[in-house]
């Protein structure tokens, strides 16, 4: 039985460790914001939770389980409401997403004090 | 695999810093601030594993919850002039 | 290990010392304070580690804890720092509103007109 | 109860302050400050007593003995400090309910005593206090109630100048940190008296020497000390008057008796001046400090400027008596730093009172009040001629004892440059009475009248006590006598 | 760690504010690994939370953009050079880092370790130092966060000005609109933060926490009601006074515990009169003072915080009705 959740806790640990690494790539590399939000908001959530289902089937006691379902449940929540905030904040305030490549330059100009 | 885990968290923690220092938009930057809290979650989460002793997991849940109150709290003070006026320059 | 921590939060505090003195801004001059200060809370927490301790809760099994004084130490400290970012906000919110700025030498200019 | 004296010295300011919070009448939340103060006052005045007639008082907060809990220790030098603190305040808060009806909005009147009762306990705490991280977190609450109280000014510039003090005092406090994390580091103990102990095993180390370094030049900003006092004067004009007098007598006093306390019970005597070149430092910084300072104040314009550089001069003074390191030296600072906080209070107050009629202090508005407001300006002489070191006032004892340590040590150019540095306060001083008494009342101010007496007996409660201080030296020698002994007798 | 900070010299003080959060974040994630957890577990709400969100309220009043010239840096570098020079110079003869023989872990420190568990009966060693044998060092810095709050209601504080319910109403759909989503996740997450801002309350005796986490964790519950809800919905259920009242009770309670144990022949702050036993007096007496704790720091955070937020409405208010007047703003 143990070696069945350890090997189970390993196999979530590894891709939780990819996701994250994915959307950590996809945060760098992608073009502009919206894409870049994509690439965190999708791979976070799960990244996150594969992680944590990892740590759970190792946790010793009851205590610490109930401690990484709340966290568990927390990203849950928090994650995609924060994405959708944000996204949602940046296209009120005219953050223009890049849709094409003929406009390739600056869609903000960074102020000059 | 620990050990695996907390790396490439950390690796992700460094790009997020990263980005956060490149911008080049606000909302970059709260992203990868959102992303960083996450991350630190997760990091302390392992480390209290590896450790051997989880009861680091209640810092886990605040950090959680900070991260998530310094996002709307972010976008709630969004909204005020101070910020418009600069992504109206365009 | 040897030293190097240290040195790290030295360099640390003299960046923090460093926005402190040198910017003019009210703000981050604030800023500047809360990383001088973060800074020596890392000296101080540096200096309660032992190799191969735990956190200092008592539990079976484990015999070497590491300091728990300084973390009490450093735990006043936050809240000292936190007290005082808070009043030097709220400071410079004033000086924005009488002044209607916050940089140090427009400041200054407008005093020197006053006088 | 008279065991418990030295906790409640400390405590009764800070539970009275949030206290104040539950009154609802301004007028009501003065009487009860007053009576607060003046309690403290008579405490001090019997734990005086206690540690003369039985020597140092040791307390234990929490029951836990020293090295591991907190103490406060009670030697003369602390009984004396915390006399002076409180009997400034409890003089200066007589008259606060006047003087603030001007100067501060109605609706802060409550909070202006709370973080004036605040800020009194934070500093007794600092001065009665064994622990060298209590020192900081009392600190801590007597400088940010201070830097509120300062920003409470009515003028603009008040904000300007508790915000450059913020940043001082901050920085400050944290090189303050820094020595004791240091201190500690080396010896694993906070404790005042069991860093002296154990100190000396390690004095040698360069990470002491820092501890050191840093701790003193924290305390200096604190202090105002010649070249780190740019916070100084703005602070001290633009708050309001009541602020000013107390914090001129009482705040720098604080940082004196810190650094008196590091030097010689902390790190000892011959530790302390042979690590730096400590004393050469202090006796020029401190030189300096009283030719500079008192060459600025000669040009001020404004009243509370020139009294705010003629302290720091006087600072000045402090460390040269302290430099000495002899007992007469340091005896000469004590004395020095009582007296001191005598003129100066009665100087800002009597400024206070001219704020009340005339709402200025500039040098130029001064003009004929000689005449229209005679007790107030003769107060103001007297004052002045206190700080010159006039025969008969309080000045001219601690001069004369300070002029007699430097000759015994035979530093004869000192003791001139003392007596020359006491020359430019008779042309401060005299700049002042010129334009009080000899000029003529400025156009359309006929009607000004002598300030209300709930201003006037206080100042001159500390105008008396400024002449009777200057005959009667007993009291005053008597026991920064046995302060400075005591510190000889402990460090070795 | 020093490239986060390098980062701090950004002329957008946006960018900063949120870089000093990550820094703040980061020096926590330190301070878990060096085993301190309780102070990792303070500067993370406090650093990385309540901080950053007062700094945030304060750009909006002061504007973002930094002024490029800046004066004398050459001296400010020197100044700075010489200062961790010495540092430096002073860390040569320091014991190495981790080192178990420095005199810090063989002087006062084993004694909290070994005995405290039989003196105070507290597993958490931070809470009994901090409560018990250095007790009097926490009471004065409950008074430093009081002081502040105090000193903080004195400058900003502004009379509140009248406001009908319909103009509530109105303020409350427009929100409504915009953070729809927001508001019921976070509407369903705030009793959840309560509840686990009394567990960190009252566990702090066995894990790390206690009564200044979970004051700070219970103000940012009211904090993000009234970021959500609007400060005029905020004030009608937390009212001014009350909050000031409250301050001014958790100080008073902790300094009560220590005037009865004086009424009781005992020092100041000594908890064991507060029982037969005296290590159930302990316990009583660290349970007490740390509700103290937590209400006095509750609610001067929450004060603080609204004393910004009111104080940046005030302003906005003025703003609105100068505009049509004169334009004439810096």
């Amino acid at each position: 039985m143990d070696i069945f959740l350890a090997a189970g806790s390993s196999l979530f640990l590894l891709i939780g460790s990819f996701l994250c690494l994915s959307g950590g790539l996809g945060l760098l590399r992608f073009p502009d914001f919206y894409t870049r939000m994509h690439a965190v908001g999708v791979t976070e959530t799960l990244a996150t939770a594969m992680i944590l289902i990892g740590l759970m089937l190792q946790s010793p006691d009851a205590l610490v389980l109930l401690k990484l379902m709340v966290i568990l449940i927390m990203t849950l929540f928090i994650s995609p409401t924060a994405s959708h905030a944000l996204a949602h904040a940046a296209l009120q305030n005219n953050l223009v997403p890049k849709l094409n490549k003929q406009n390739d330059n600056e869609e903000v100009t960074p102020s000059n004090p | 695999m620990l050990i695996a885990a907390i790396l490439a968290v950390f690796i992700v923690m460094v790009i997020a810093i990263v980005r956060g220092f490149m911008g080049p938009t606000l909302y970059d930057r709260i992203l990868a601030v959102n992303m960083f809290g996450t991350k630190t979650v997760l990091l302390i989460s392992l480390l209290g594993f590896m450790m051997g002793r989880p009861e680091f997991l209640d810092i886990a849940i605040v950090y959680a919850l900070i991260n998530f109150i310094s996002v709307v709290g972010v976008l709630r003070y969004s909204d005020s002039s101070v910020f418009k006026h600069h992504n109206k320059q365009k | 290990m040897g030293h190097y921590n240290y040195w790290i939060v030295v360099v640390l505090m003299m960046i923090g010392f460093y926005i402190v003195i040198a910017h003019g801004n009210l703000i981050k001059k604030i800023i500047g304070l809360g990383i001088f200060q973060t800074s020596v809370f890392i000296l101080y927490i540096s200096m309660a580690n032992v190799e191969g301790g735990t956190a200092p809760i008592l539990a079976e099994g484990i015999s070497r804890y590491s300091n728990p004084l300084p973390h009490v130490l450093i735990l006043t400290a936050i809240v000292v720092g936190i007290a005082t970012t808070a009043l030097g906000l709220a400071l410079a919110i004033r000086i924005k509103q009488a002044y209607g700025t916050i940089e140090e030498e427009e400041i200054q200019k407008k005093d020197n007109l006053d006088c | 109860m008279l065991a418990h004296l030295p906790v409640l010295q400390v405590i009764v300011p800070l539970l009275a302050a949030p206290l104040c919070l539950f009154l609802t009448r301004s007028r009501l939340v003065w009487v009860f400050a007053l009576a607060v103060s003046a309690l403290a006052f008579l405490i001090s005045c019997l734990l005086l007593q206690q540690v003369m007639s039985s020597g140092t008082i040791i307390y234990e907060l929490g029951g836990w003995e020293a090295p591991w809990g907190i103490e406060y220790r009670i030697d003369p030098l602390n009984a004396l400090l915390l006399l002076i603190i409180t009997g400034i305040s409890t003089i200066v808060l007589l008259a606060a309910h006047t003087s603030i009806q001007q100067e501060i909005p109605e609706e802060r009147h409550t909070f202006f005593y709370i973080l004036y009762l605040l800020s009194l306990a934070g500093m007794l705490g600092i001065v009665a206090t064994g622990d060298a991280f209590n020192v900081f977190v009392f600190l801590e609450i007597s400088s940010l109630s201070g830097y509120a109280l300062i920003a409470l000014g009515k003028d603009r510039r008040a904000l300007w100048a508790a915000y450059q003090y913020l940043i001082m005092g901050t920085i400050g406090a944290t090189f303050i940190l820094i020595g004791i994390g240091l201190m500690y580091q080396m010896t694993g103990t906070l404790n005042m008296e069991d860093l002296s102990k154990r100190l000396p095993e390690v004095e040698h180390t360069r990470t002491v020497f820092t501890a050191y370094a840093f701790i003193i030049v924290g305390i200096c900003l604190k202090l105002a000390l010649f070249p780190l006092h740019l916070w100084l004067p703005n602070a001290y004009a633009y708050a309001p008057s009541i602020v000013t007098a107390f914090f001129a007598a009482t705040a720098t006093k604080v940082a004196i008796y810190l650094l008196i306390r590091f030097t010689f019970s902390v790190f000892g005597l011959t530790f302390s001046f042979t690590a730096l070149p400590l004393q050469i430092l202090f006796l020029t910084l401190g030189l300096l400090g009283i030719f500079a300072a008192s060459t600025a104040a000669i040009y001020q314009k404004n009243v509370k400027h020139l009294f705010a550089y003629s302290s720091i001069a006087q600072i000045g003074y402090m460390i040269v008596g302290f430099s000495v390191s002899t007992t007469t030296g340091l005896m000469a600072t004590l004395l020095h730093l009582f007296n001191h906080a005598l003129m100066k209070s009665a100087l800002f107050l009597a400024l206070a009172a001219v704020v009340y009629r005339i709402g200025s202090v500039q040098l130029s508005q001064f003009h004929g009040l000689g005449r229209q407001m005679p007790f107030t300006m003769a107060a103001i002489v007297i004052g002045g001629l206190s700080l010159i070191g006039v025969p008969l006032t309080v000045g001219f004892v601690s001069k004369w004892y300070l002029i007699m340590a430097v000759i015994e040590n035979g530093w004869w150019p000192v003791a001139v440059l003392i007596l020359l540095g006491s020359l430019l306060a008779v042309v401060y001083v005299w700049r002042l009475v010129e334009a009080a008494y000899f000029k003529p009342p400025l156009p359309g101010r006929d009607t000004i009248k002598e300030a209300p007496l709930s201003l006037l007996i206080p100042v001159w409660i500390l105008v008396i006590a400024n002449i009777y201080f200057g005959i009667d030296t007993r009291l005053s020698v008597q026991v920064t006598q046995a302060a400075s002994m005591s510190l000889f007798g402990v460090s070795p | 760690m020093v490239t986060a900070i390098a980062i701090v010299r950004l002329k957008d003080l946006f960018a900063v504010i949120m870089l000093s959060g990550i820094y703040s974040l980061l020096s926590a994630s330190f301070f878990v690994t060096m085993d301190a957890v309780d102070v990792a577990f303070t500067e993370a709400a406090v650093g990385a939370g309540i901080s950053t969100l007062l700094l945030l309220v304060a750009i909006t009043m002061t504007g973002r953009a930094e002024h490029p010239d800046r004066h004398k840096p050459i001296l400010a570098l020197a100044v700075v050079t010489v200062t961790g020079g010495l540092l430096i110079y002073g860390t040569f003869d320091m014991p190495y880092f981790g080192s178990g023989q420095a005199p810090v872990h063989l002087h006062v420190a084993p004694r909290y370790i070994n005995d405290s568990m039989t003196e105070v009966g507290v597993p958490n060693i931070v809470t009994s130092v901090l409560a018990s044998y250095r007790g009097f060092d926490t009471f004065g810095e409950v008074v430093v966060i009081f002081t502040a709050g105090i000193g903080v209601l004195a400058l900003l504080s502004v009379v509140p000005r009248p406001v009908t319910i319909a103009k509530i109403n109105s303020l409350n759909d427009s929100l409504h609109e915009q953070h729809l989503i927001l508001r019921i996740v976070s509407k369903m997450l705030l009793p959840f933060i309560m509840l686990f801002a009394f567990y960190v309350q009252f566990h702090g005796d066995y894990g790390p926490g206690g009564g200044f986490q979970a004051g700070v964790i219970f103000a940012v519950a009211i904090i993000l009601y009234a970021m959500l809800f609007g400060m005029i919905t905020a004030r009608r259920v937390i009212n001014q006074s009350f909050i000031q009242l409250i301050a001014a009770v958790g100080v008073l309670l902790y300094g009560s515990i220590g005037v009865v144990a004086l009424l009781n022949g005992k020092n100041f702050l000594d908890y064991s009169v507060l029982s037969d036993d005296p290590i159930a007096g302990q316990h009583l007496g660290i349970l007490l003072i740390e509700l103290g704790v937590g209400l006095t720091v509750a609610s001067v955070m929450i004060i603080i915080f609204f004393s910004f937020a009111g104080r940046r409405d005030y302003l906005r208010h003025l703003n609105d009705n100068s505009k049509g007047s004169n334009n004439t703003s810096c």
